[in-house]
This record gives C-alpha cells, structure tokens and sequence, in this order.
C-alpha cells in the first residue's frame, strides 16, 4: 500500500522521539546502503537497516516497530562506523528497541525456553548481555 | 597697570614640580621682575582667605600642579580657577594623574585598609581610621573628604594649557611663561611642549638597527644597561617613541629607559595602550607558545605603560562613566 | 534579559568574509554584535579596543585568519602579541580578560563564525554589563 | 560638514523582509551629515545607479552611503558609480546590511535596529573619508603558469598568442600533467594523447613561451604587474642544451624503477624520460636510484652518450623572473589506495584507482592497452567499479564530490567492454552525475548497449578470496544486498589537490579552502581569479573539473591576464599608510610590521619613509605607531574610534 | 609495573583460560595486574540510548572502584568489558549534565567520577605497548611459523572511538604474534561480528556467521584462530562443533585466547590451561608444532 505522505506525517513526534534517544540526526542519510551492504545479520531482518533510516526519514515509525530488524541487530555498530554521513543506525536501532518496549513490545528473547543444561552452558556475557539488549 | 598677577598651587604633589620652578636659578629674578607672584603657599605666606578676596579673574595665570583626590583639592581648584584668566596645568601629575593616578589601580577601601590596617611597621591597635570630622577637647577637627579615585586637573576644572613632565624643565617653564606674557599663546588646550616624541631628542637613536627585534624583555634592575645603544632595541622598556618630547632625553642621558612622563603625542589618547601595541609589534616571534612565555616576562605592565598616565586613560574614563 | 553591546573588529580577508559566508549561508546568530571592517586584524590598535570598553562595549571580538594563512603574510601574528599582552593588562586594570576574545575565523568558515559570535555573546551575557571588575580581589 | 548620501537597497526582499527600511530611514534621516536618504528595491541595478549619480549631481553630496550587501561583492560597482558622477570613487562607502545582518537574524526589530547601528558607523567613515586618488604603476607584461598540465598550457598557449611573453614552469621532467596519463576521454572517446601532444609540442616551439621543466617556484615577491619569482631549475643530472633526446642513455642504463608515470605498473629507468612523448624531449637522472650517484660505481649513460651531456656533479639552479602576473594550475592528485584500509589499504595487487586503470586502457601503457589485472596479467571477466571512494564520506575522508568520477567511471566501464567483449563491468554508485554536454546520453549508451550492470549503493567491503575479489554491496533500488566475485576492481578515488600546494599558496600570498584546494576571489562572479590581484587560478588546483571545464578556465585566467596586461599603467589601491612628518621621529617600529618593507627608517632625518606602491594596505604599521604619525587612509584612528562610538550609540 | 585489573563475570568460569594465560604471560613481561576490590558486573553491553542512565550504573561504579585503587590505568581482558567501560566512560565525559544525574543517583559513592580519570586498556594495547624486543627475548620456544587468523570481532574495535587499532585493518595482534614467530595469514573477516548475544536467542545467525569466518580463516591457511573475546571464543568454537556434528565435510579450526599461544611460546606451562573448555580441542596443532 502506498505511503501516502504529508508534512504532518514526515515529521512526527516518534521520529523525534527517535532521534533523541539515538543522539543521531536520521535526515543526514543520503541512502548509500553501506550500513546494509556490511550488516552481519541482515539476511535475517524484515527490513534493511537503510531502508529503516529512509523510512524513520519518512516518519514511518510503526512501520519499523512491526519488523523484526531491531531485535535481529546485534549491535556489533559495523554499519555507525561505515556510514560516511555519521549517522549512529546501530544507536538507532537501540533507541527503536527502547520505544517498543516502552510500548510495552511481548518478550522477544526465548531464554524461558532454554534448557537449563543450554543456559548453564552459555557465557555469562552472552545471556546478560542479551536480556540486556532485548528487555530493558 | 600693574604687572601681571601669577599664583602657584599644588594639589596632591611631590613638591617636584615647586622644585622645578626654584631651578630657573637666576632666570627667576626675570620672572619676578615681570610678574607679581600673588599666591605661592610653598613659598610664600597666604592665606585662601587672600585669594576669595581678590577679584575674579584678577589673576592673570595659575599655575597648578599635583592630582585631585580630595574635597580640599577641588575647592582650591575651583576657586583658583574663578578667580584666574588661564590655568596651565602644571607637571604630569595636574596633566595626566602622574605617579599618585596609579593609586587608581587600587580601590578607595583597598587603599584605606592597607594604610591604616596592614601596613607593615604600623601600630594602630585600636584600629583607627581618619574621620572626616573628630570632637577633640579643643572642638572640632576636620579632614577633607577623600575621594574615590585620582582625577587629572582637567578632570576637575577647565584647564587651559599644560605644561607637561615630571618635573617640567627649567626651559619649558620659561618658554610658557615668556610666550604668555607676549601673548603668544597657541589655541586654548594644547600641551606646551613638541609634538615629536622623545626619539627626536634621543642620541641613542643613531644606534638603531635597521629593524628593532626583541626576543627578550631585560629589566634595568636586573641587566647591565648599555651606554650607548637604543634601549629599546636592547631589550629594555623605553617609552620614548611613545612619548612627547620636549625633556630632552634627559633619562636616556643619564642611562635610564623613558618612562613616559610628558604623556603621549598629539593624537594618541592613550598613551599606555598605545605602547603597548608598539612593544608588540617589535616582539620577534610568531609561536604561540613563545608569544605566551614572552609577555609573561613583562612585569606588571598596567603600572609601567601607564606610569604618568592612568587617571587620563580610556580606562580611567570608562570608569568615571560608571561611577556617573 | 540582558543585551550585551558587542563590537567585533574582523580582517576584510577572513573573517569578514566568513561573516559574509555565513548570511549567505542564512545561518543564524545572536545579534548583538557588530562588526566594522578593517582590512587586517593587525590594523586595530589595543587603543581602540579600550576605547570601545570606554565607550559602552560589553566585549570585543577580533577576527582574524587563521596562524600561516595571513594575507599580509604575518599580520594576525602581530595581532597575536598584542591581544595577548593587552588580556594580560586588562586584567591588572580592572577589566576581564574574558571580555575580549580573538579567534581565527577563515573565508571558508562561514558556520564557525556563526558559533563563535553566539558563544562569545552568551558568555558576556552571562558576564554581565561592564562594570567595575576587581580582578585582584579575585585572585585573592 | 560633509554632505552625505544615504541609499538603502531592499535586494529585492532579501534585506527589506527583515531589515525594516521605513523605520531604519527615519531614524537616520537626521543623523549628522545626512543630507540625503532614499531606498530603491535594487541599488545595483541599472536604475538604482542612475538614482544615486543623479542625487550627487543634484545635492552637491560629497558622501555617499549604500547599505546594500557585501562590500566585496559591489563596492567596485558602486565605486564606479560615483565617480562616473564626478564625486572622488573613495568617498563611497558601504554598509553590509543584507550578509551581516538581514540574512542571518529573523527579528525584524533586531535586525533593524542592528541595521541601523551599522550604518550610523559606515556614516561616521563617510564623513572622515577623504578623497584619494589611485596610485599608478607600471606593468611587466609578462606572465609566469604555475604547473603544465592541460590547464596551464591551454593558459600558456592563450597568453602567448596574444602576443605576451610566457614563463611555464612544471615541476616534472615533462608537461603533460595528469590528462597525459589519459587513455581516452569522455564523452567522445577520443584519445587523450592525440588530442593534447600537439597542445604541448606547439607550446614548446612557441617564440613567446619559454618552457621550465623540472622546477619549482620556491620565492615570490613583489605585486600584481611587477612580480619577482625565485624558480629553482632542479639538477637534472646532464645538460639540457647538449642533450637532443636520442634516449640511449635510457636504453642502456641497468637500473630498473616502477614508472610514475605507468602508476607503478610499467618499468623506467634511473635515467629516464617520463614518456615517449615527453615534452621536453630530455631525459633526467633519478639521483636517490642512480647507482652511480649512490656509490660512484656504473656511470654507462655517460659512457653512452653520443653527445657528451651526461654531467653528475651538476646542481640545482635558481633563476629570478620578473612578472606582472602569475596563474597557478597545479593540477590534482588522486587518494591513494594506500589510506583506504577497507578497500584492501593497497595490498591486494587487483583494487587500483581510476588513474591506474587509465593506464591499463592505454594504447601507450604497459599493456598496450589491453585490459590484464596487475597480479597475473589475466583478462579479467568481471570487473567492478566502485564511485564516490573516500569523495562525499565526511565522517572518514572528503565531504565534496570529485565531480569527474562518474563520467570517468562509465567511461572505463565502456571502454572495458569495448576491449573484452565477454567481460562483465558492474558500476556501484550512488548518484549518477552526468551534468554536461552528451554526458548523460553516454551514460545511457553504457546501460544499453554495452549493458553495463549499474548497482546503486555503496560497497562496505571487499577482499581477496582465491584469485577473486568478493565485493560486497547493497542495491538500495531493490533493497537486496548484492555479492560480486570480481577478478579486478576499480576505485574512483576522490580527488585532491597536488602536494606542495600549500606552501606554494604561502607564497603567492593566496588562500585555500578546508580541503586545500584554491580559493577564488568569488564562487560566482570572479572564479578565475584569486584574493590577491595578479595570480589567477585554473583547472583542477581549484576544484575538481573535467577536461572542457579546466580547459574553459583556463582560457578565462588567460582572458584575465590578457585584460590586466592591455592596461597602460597599473592602479594601485590607495588605501595606504602614510607618515605626519610633524609627528614621526624615526622611532622605526612601524618598520618591524611592515610585511612588505614598504617603511623604511632614515635615520639622518629622523623619519620613516614610505614606498607607496610597496604598501597594500593592512595597516598593521598604523596600529603600531606610538606617536599617531601613521595613519591609514581612510581607516584613521579617527574613522575607527568615531565608527566605534556610532555603534556603541554615542555617535553624531 | 602495576595495573589496576577488572576480570568480570566470565573470565572467572568459561573463560578461565583467558584469565589464567593473561596473568601468566604479564608476569613474565613483569607486568603486576592487581584484582580490584569488590567489583561488579561492568554492565555489559554499552547502551546506547541517550536517556537510559540507569544502564551506566554497573560500569561507572566499577570505574570509582578502579579511581579508589590509587591506579590509573584499569586492565581488562574481557573485549565486552573493555567496550562497555570506556564508552560509558566517554559518554559521562562528554555529556555534563548527564554525568551529574548519574553522580547525583550515586551519592552513596564517596567518590565521584568525571570521565577521564581512568584510563580502561585492553590486554592487547597493554601487550602492544611492551618493547617488541623484550617480548621477543621473553619466547622460549619455536611456534615454527605456525600459521595463525587473528580475530578481533567488534568490541575491540568498534565504535572509533574506543577502537584499539584501525577500525577496518587493526594489526595489533599481528605484530604481537609475528614479534613471537608465527605467521599470520590474510584474513579479511577478522573484525566481522560473529553474532554476539544473539547465540541465545538467534543461534541460526550466529551459525552462518562462525561458518562464514572460519571458512575465510581456512581458505586462506591458517592452522587456528586467535582472539581475545570470551563469547566470540564461546560463538566460535561451540558453534563450530554444532557445524561440525551436523556435517562432517566442515573443517574445524581450533580457537584460542591470544594469550594462551604466547603464554605457551613464552614457556609457562601449557598444562595450566583447562582443556576440557574448549569444544575443538587445540593440542593436536600445538602437539604438530612441538609447544606441549
């Protein structure tokens, strides 16, 4: 379905939102897809990091918070450092995590469904630093 | 009609500038010869009372030397003033606030507290301070107000000319006062001496370098000064370039650095500030760090620049501003 | 709220015509101050910068090329000693140092001089109207 | 008093919309001095300017006001104004109130009232002005070109065949510059060499072109019309005047080199000539490579030479031209590959630049034009070509874009296919730029008929896996990520300015930008000429340009040079420094400051002269002076202190 | 010399390795790392988000332990540890205001912490520091050019600002193991994520990435890979056994802390490392090259 665009709509109070808890302004991205083109994980993710920014720049906020790409980011910050515009989309994508569950977004980890044999077995940093990244 | 009648005061002086007009030596017998001294309180016996009695305008020249800094001062110059034709200001300290205008660095309370409570060598357990008016088994005893800053005598009253210099030299105090009783008197505010600076009358000048250079600031308490050299190119704070002449580079003659005492040329206000952008420009360096490292050694330039000058400074008059 | 009145001094090379970049950039900037050309920053006199104190300024702006990058090949160095000592001086008579800044501002740097004149007038509105400063109390 | 002209310009609404005319009018309309204020909506404009001449004509004004934009922008114009109404062009000032004021507030009434304090302080200047009259000067007609690539030959032809004397001077053995190294160019496909040689051999037979290679202009003194350049003629080894090219010497000589001018890919000697076509034809000796000049042993060319040439002990030479105007066409360089550590930092022998490649196509190159990857001299099958390296990347390289590269980039892309018919060219990109005459015509041609893959998107990596480079991307068109198994890649890296720019602008006493490329005295009205009068700029050294905008700028700074030389006699700005001889004393301070040593001090008279025409104006000596006795024309102590009082709101 | 060191959580249980080779190898360098008293959890990992300070809590507190030591450098091995550390440090000194509410929420502290007191250093800058002639005069024996990927993965150098080396070609542990004999290879993935936390609830991703990695590491040579993270050591090696239980063909490649190889060359003991931690078992290579 075509997004249909007007001024009120571009510039909502959720992409404020966004930008100010990212620390980063969405509207320098010139589109150049490096932060996709270098992304580790994308193959998993509904929607291309580039595609988030192009849409946040649009106002499409929900449309980002319907897709998974923010759970999928492991925050590896490959593409902040890429992108020749400076925009933080790893930053971004921590601040899209922030406001779904503010929104109050379901638990995306499974850690209740690891076997205790599993979780034991797991580095301590790894579990911490997932429930970390993906509930709080 | 009778000779000209000429008066004499000092406001806040050495007596310097008193001293001077004793070294005509001889020359004075001229001068008394055409002139009636009417008023001298250094010299001679009178009273103020002798002077609110004359005439306005009776006395054809005073001569005023010293700052302004207290009631008692500004009273005798407005009354010397009423009753005089032309007023020259007399010396640096009348013309620019000279040596006691660098009290002007302090403030009032600064002075007072210093002078009655920390003085070293003072005594004063009972922590006394001058009061304007004491009861004394005798009656009452008054002391003049004293003011918050030093003000130059065209701070105070309309002066006429100035005879400039600490002191002003035997020769200008004779050309002044043979130009005034020929009535050959330039216009009315005009400094009665050169409009060249003190270089024009300096020997040492012939021994500049093509360009003067300094890469080091010497203090003549510290360093050997040379005999024969330019000062300034030496290293060594000289005002002269900065200063009117008409001393006749007395303290170059002597092997001391000018230190500004007939005031800046004609066309500078500031004398201080404007010295200071010279010694700058002279400054060999262009390393930020070095410029830094190098000003330093420049110590305590407020006082320096502005020895003789300070109550006539911008400074001084924005501050007379806030203070209206 | 107070205005602070500010008088900026900027070479005709640099700084004026990073001032201009900046208007035709339509960067915005606090208006107190205005500037009056010179053709080098080496052309003002520690003399007239008193002098704008006397006459009512809150701070003085100098601006200049950038170190190396002078077009009378050494002016701004000069203006370096000078400023330096003259801070230096003001602080021995009374006046903060803090009111008078130089700052090398390039042609190019049109967004810089936007910023600096900003800072510079948000920090003598925090200084507060010209007035008598006893620095010498302070250091104690 | 004076009787000054007010006229406020609305530029249209750019000053009216926040500067409010009306209320600025009525409060300067009693200001002292005022004799006259009037607005129109463009003062620049023709009818602007007949206002302003008809009401000093009228009024008997001898001031004139404009509060208009920037000086630098229409002082000139304004100047000419007045003097075409007989008022001295000097007593004409201008208030800046559209760049310094109405453009960057929004308040009206803070705009305004600021407005208004500035120009209360232009009227102060304007009363203290006084009229002055040019200073003139004699001219060198002689012009010196900074740098020999296509742009300072096209300047140097231009010039010379006006009839004026030309010095060339090319910091390598031969000229040529960059566009040399071209196979050929886009959009006509031409080849480089055959368009350019005959530029060079015509520059080198000109009568009025005296050619110096190898050199480098290490001093510059003096002013617009009578400049004084040191050139420092490099120690080539042999001499010049005996030598005639045969290039024996190069044959024999045993020591082997990468060619700068290949890129490294092709082989020279230590005694070489940059490239067959070289102009001059002259070989030069590598001193830091030559074994004889390293440990005295070999010595072969010289024992080869037919014509006895080969001299070792020689030295560097400086000669002194005088010239009355200067143009600087240094040209560009290339990013190296070697700073780009996630394009394989240099290390992978089949990433190279644009340059490079250009090599590689050429008929002349190491390959005699046929496309073989550097590492293995395999034909690549698929190839990619990378846009926008390091160019619009402010976080980590340049914020500008290099302008050439996408041109270029299709161009190798076509020229790829047109060599290896069953090739594969892929160009990642990110916005196709093809601005220019036949350029997006030839950027289709590459899509359709040479087909061409263009991907857009920027590439995040890329390494060396078994003999293939993997480049991995993005298509942001279709959203996909895109991997590509290439045999070789292309990176059109940005462009910047040659080295040793920056000291040369030291010396010309012009500026550059944050990116070290040439400043013009004006982005749009005056892009050929630099801040100082008399050096001009051309090509590449300014910002990167293609061919026929280096070689139209070019012709332009000639056009410049031209005009300045037809003059008769010079004008010399009189905004200088004088002395009051009733003040000076000869202190000399003003002497120190003097960047010019236009002051000189004479001792016997206790007064410090001044060499007028020496003197550009800064004023530092001015401000210097502890006596007042020099004063700048019309920036006197006076001037500067009144303006400062109008603007604190004590002025009149 | 001393330092200050912060272990953290993991470097006491799956990665004891990493901690026992360090400790060994610095004391052989006679460098001193001192445990700091009472330290926490370092708040793993770094958080982003612009108003979430309570996430900078746990690292800050573990900076005013290490302020408290007296010392003012601060060693970690852990990369996570190293990462979250410094940036949280970054962001309290370069946001003022931010730093007071954190201070103000921990006045319970008695001392305060502005940003820049301490300087965090990784294990490899500190062994990077070490004269490269000192550390060769301290290896005994011959790794026999032993070919080696070293593998930062993305905490150690990324973002910039906390990087140890180039964001995009670090050569730091290079030059370590090539000052110790060994022969690193070409390696471009080695500071390609390999998936971080999402182990746990993505272990699909974090497959394809360590078989990705491992490829490259293989293809261009090398006989193990070295590096100096516990989960990219967990991710890795675990993973790689899961790769290799599912389809033979996949090589594996034995994975190793930097410091447990040049702990060995450097000649302690290679029986203090526990070898039932790792999932591929590295003594077969190190047995090949004679350093058991």
């Amino acid at each position: 379905m075509a997004i249909s665009l007007n001024k009120e709509k571009l510039r909502t109070q959720e992409c404020e939102k966004l930008q100010e808890v990212s620390g980063t302004n969405v509207y320098s991205c010139y589109q150049c897809g490096n932060c996709t083109a270098g992304c580790p994980c994308v193959d998993a993710m509904d929607i291309p990091p580039h595609e988030v920014i192009r849409l946040a720049q649009f106002g499409q906020i929900e449309k980002i918070l319907d897709s998974n790409t923010m759970w999928i980011c492991a925050s590896c910050v490959t593409c902040s450092v890429r992108c020749p515009r400076s925009v933080d989309i790893s930053g971004v994508m921590e601040a899209l995590r922030q406001i779904a569950l503010q929104n109050g977004n379901e638990d995306v980890t499974k850690l209740g469904e690891l076997s205790s044999e599993e979780l034991e077995e797991l580095p301590q940093i790894a579990v911490i630093s997932n429930f970390r990244k993906l509930t709080s | 009609m009778g000779k000209p009648k000429v008066a004499f005061y000092w406001n806040a002086s050495c007596g310097g500038c008193e001293e001077a007009v004793v070294d005509l030596a001889e020359k004075i017998l001229d001068v008394v010869a055409a002139v009636d001294i009417i008023f001298w309180p250094v010299a001679m016996d009178f009273k103020k009372e002798d002077v609110e009695a004359m005439e306005d305008g009776s006395i054809a020249v005073c001569f005023m030397n010293g700052a302004v800094r207290t009631d008692e001062q500004v009273e005798m110059s407005e009354l010397l003033r009423k009753k005089s034709q032309l007023v020259v200001a007399f010396g640096s300290c009348a013309h620019m606030g000279g040596i006691p205008g660098l009290a002007n660095l302090s403030t009032r309370e600064e002075i007072m507290h210093l002078v009655y409570h920390n003085s070293p060598g003072l005594v004063n357990p009972d922590e006394v301070e001058p009061q304007l008016v004491s009861k004394v088994p005798e009656g009452e005893l008054t002391l003049p107000h004293f003011h918050e800053s030093v003000k130059a005598l065209d701070q105070v009253i309309d002066v006429d000319y100035y005879l400039p210099g600490c002191a002003p030299t035997p020769d200008m105090i004779m050309g002044a006062v043979t130009a005034i009783l020929e009535g050959k008197l330039p216009p009315k505010g005009e400094v009665l001496a050169p409009n060249k600076t003190v270089c024009e009358s300096c020997k040492r000048s012939e021994t500049k370098p093509e360009k003067i250079k300094i890469k080091a600031i010497k203090r003549p308490a510290l360093n050997e000064l040379p005999e024969d050299k330019c000062l300034l190119a030496e290293g060594f704070i000289c005002m002269g370039p900065a200063t009117r002449d008409g001393c006749g580079a007395r303290c170059m003659d002597v092997n001391m650095p000018c230190r500004g005492c007939f005031g800046p040329p004609k066309g500078v206000e500031d004398q201080g500030a404007k010295f200071l952008s010279a010694l700058c420009s002279i400054v060999d360096s262009e390393d930020p760090k070095e410029i830094e490292e190098l000003m330093e050694t420049v110590i305590d330039p407020a006082g320096l620049f502005y020895m003789f000058s300070l109550p006539t400074s911008m400074r001084n008059k924005f501050y007379d501003k806030i203070e209206r | 709220m107070f205005e602070p009145k500010i008088i900026a001094f900027y070479c005709k090379w640099c700084t004026s015509a990073g001032a201009d970049l900046a208007g035709t950039s339509r960067l915005q900037y606090a208006p107190n101050i205005v500037g009056i050309r010179v053709m080098c920053s080496s052309r003002v006199d520690p003399e007239h910068i008193l002098n704008a104190f006397k006459e009512g300024a809150d701070g003085v702006l100098i601006g200049g090329c950038h170190p190396g990058d002078c077009h009378y090949k050494s002016g701004n160095y000069v203006t370096l000693r000078r400023i330096t000592l003259l801070k230096t001086m003001m602080e021995d008579l009374g006046i903060s140092a803090d009111r008078l800044r130089l700052d090398w501002i390039s042609a190019a740097e049109g967004k810089r001089f936007a910023e600096v004149v900003t800072e510079f007038t948000e920090q003598i509105r925090e200084k507060g109207p010209l007035k008598k400063e006893s620095l010498k109390e302070e250091a104690v | 008093m004076k009787k000054i002209g007010v006229f406020l310009c609305h530029c249209g609404i750019n000053i009216s919309a926040t500067v409010d005319i009306e209320k600025a009018m009525e409060a300067l309309k009693d200001y002292p001095g005022v004799a006259h204020i009037e607005d129109y909506k463009y003062m620049c404009s023709d009818p602007g300017q007949q206002l302003i001449k008809k009401k000093i004509k009228d009024l008997g004004l001898d001031g004139v006001v404009v509060c208009a934009c920037s000086p630098t922008l229409h002082e000139n114009t304004f100047r000419l104004t007045v003097k075409a109404a007989g008022m001295n062009e000097y007593k004409m000032e201008m208030a800046n109130i559209r760049e310094q004021c109405s453009w960057v507030h929004k308040d009206k009434t803070v705009a305004t009232e600021k407005a208004i304090k500035i120009i209360k302080s232009v009227i102060e200047k304007a009363r203290l002005d006084e009229a002055l009259d040019p200073i003139e000067v004699d001219i060198t007609r002689k012009a010196m070109v900074i740098g020999a690539g296509v742009a300072g030959i096209q300047t140097a032809l231009n010039i010379a065949n006006s009839g004026y004397e030309v010095i060339l001077v090319e910091r390598e053995p031969s000229i040529g510059g960059k566009m040399a190294q071209l196979s050929e160019t886009f959009p006509t496909l031409d080849c480089s060499q055959c368009i350019l040689t005959p530029k060079m051999v015509e520059v080198s037979n000109h009568p009025k072109i005296k050619l110096m290679t190898y050199s480098e202009v290490v001093d510059v003194s003096g002013f617009v019309g009578n400049f004084k350049v040191k050139v420092k003629r490099k120690a080539t080894g042999l001499d010049w005047d005996v030598c005639n090219g045969c290039g024996l010497c190069t044959e024999k000589c045993p020591k082997k080199l990468p060619s700068e001018f290949d890129q490294g890919l092709g082989e020279r000697k230590a005694i070489y000539r940059p490239f067959p076509q070289a102009v001059p034809n002259r070989v030069v000796i590598d001193f830091e490579n030559c074994t004889y000049m390293q440990s005295g042993k070999c010595g072969i060319c010289q024992k080869v030479c037919p014509v006895k040439a080969i001299d070792f002990d020689k030295e560097d030479k400086f000669v002194e031209e005088e010239v009355g105007a200067i143009i600087c066409a240094t040209g560009f360089e290339t990013y190296s590959v070697k700073d780009i550590p996630e394009f394989g930092g240099g290390k992978l022998p089949d990433v190279v630049d644009g340059l490079t490649f250009e090599r590689i196509l050429s008929a002349s190159g190491p390959t005699g034009g046929e496309v073989r990857r550097p590492s293995d001299g395999k034909v690549p099958k698929d190839i990619v070509f990378l846009e926008c390296v390091c160019s619009r990347d402010p976080e980590h390289y340049l914020p500008y874009c290099s302008k050439v590269c996408c041109m270029y980039t299709v161009k190798h892309a076509m020229l790829y296919k047109h060599r290896v018919h069953d090739g594969q060219p892929y160009v990642f990109y990110m916005d196709m730029r093809t601005g220019g005459k036949g350029y997006e015509e030839f950027y289709q041609r590459a899509a359709e008929e040479d087909k061409v893959v263009f991907i857009r998107g920027k590439v995040s990596k890329l390494y060396q896996d078994d003999d293939k480079i993997v480049v991995c991307g993005v298509d942001t068109l279709s959203n996909e990520t895109i991997e590509i198994r290439a045999d070789m890649v292309v990176l059109a890296t940005a462009i910047v300015p040659s080295k040793g720019i920056r000291e040369l602008t030291k010396l010309l006493k012009i500026q550059i930008d944050q990116h070290g490329f040439l400043s013009e005295a004006h982005p749009k009205l005056r892009p050929v000429e630099s801040l100082t009068a008399g050096v001009y700029l051309a090509g590449c050294a300014q910002s990167p340009r293609d061919i026929p905008d280096t070689v139209s700028q070019a012709s332009g700074a000639a056009s410049m040079v031209c005009t300045l030389f037809a003059n008769e006699k010079l004008k010399h700005e009189p905004i200088i420094v004088g002395v009051n001889e009733d003040i000076c004393s000869g202190c000399g301070i003003c002497t120190v400051v003097c960047p010019y040593d236009a002051r000189k001090t004479n001792l016997e008279k206790k007064l410090v002269e001044v060499n007028e025409v020496l003197c550009e104006g800064c004023g530092a000596c001015a401000a210097a002076c502890p006596s007042g006795a020099a004063q700048q024309n019309n920036y006197t102590d006076n001037q500067i202190n009144a303006m400062i009082k109008a603007i604190l709101g004590k002025g009149g | 010399m001393e330092i200050s060191y912060y272990p953290g959580c993991t470097l006491k249980t799956k990665a004891i390795n990493f901690e026992t080779s360090a400790l060994a190898l610095l004391e052989k360098l006679d460098v001193k790392a001192i445990e700091l008293k009472d330290w926490n959890c370092c708040g793993v990992m770094f958080s982003q988000s612009q108003d979430n300070l309570m996430k900078q809590l746990a690292p800050i507190r573990t900076l005013i332990r290490a302020k408290e030591s007296g010392r003012d450098r601060l060693l970690t091995l852990c990369s996570m540890c190293y990462n979250t550390l410094k940036r949280s440090a970054l962001f309290i000194q370069e946001n003022e205001d931010k730093r007071d509410k954190i201070n103000d929420f921990m006045d319970l502290e008695e001392t305060e912490y502005f940003g820049n007191e301490i300087e965090v250093v990784n294990i490899l800058t500190l062994l990077d520091e070490i004269d490269k002639d000192k550390l060769k005069a301290s290896i005994v024996k011959d790794a026999k050019d032993l070919k080696v990927a070293t593998y930062y993965g993305c905490l150690l150098t990324r973002p910039k600002e906390v990087a140890i080396d180039n964001v995009e070609d670090p050569q730091i542990m290079e030059n370590l193991l090539e000052a110790a004999g060994c022969k690193p290879v070409y390696f471009p993935f080695k500071t390609e994520c390999c998936a971080s936390f999402q182990v746990v609830s993505r272990k699909d991703i974090a497959r394809e990435r360590t078989r990705k990695i491992v490829d490259s590491a293989r293809k261009n040579g090398a006989e193990m890979i070295l590096l100096a993270c516990p989960l990219c050591e967990y991710n890795l090696d675990k993973l790689q056994k899961e790769l290799h239980e599912e389809d033979s063909t996949f090589e594996t490649l034995p994975v190793l802390y930097v410091t447990q190889l040049l702990a060995i060359l450097a000649g302690v003991d290679p029986e203090i490392n526990d070898y039932s931690k790792h999932y591929i078992d590295p003594r077969p290579v190190l047995e090949r090259k004679g350093l058991l």
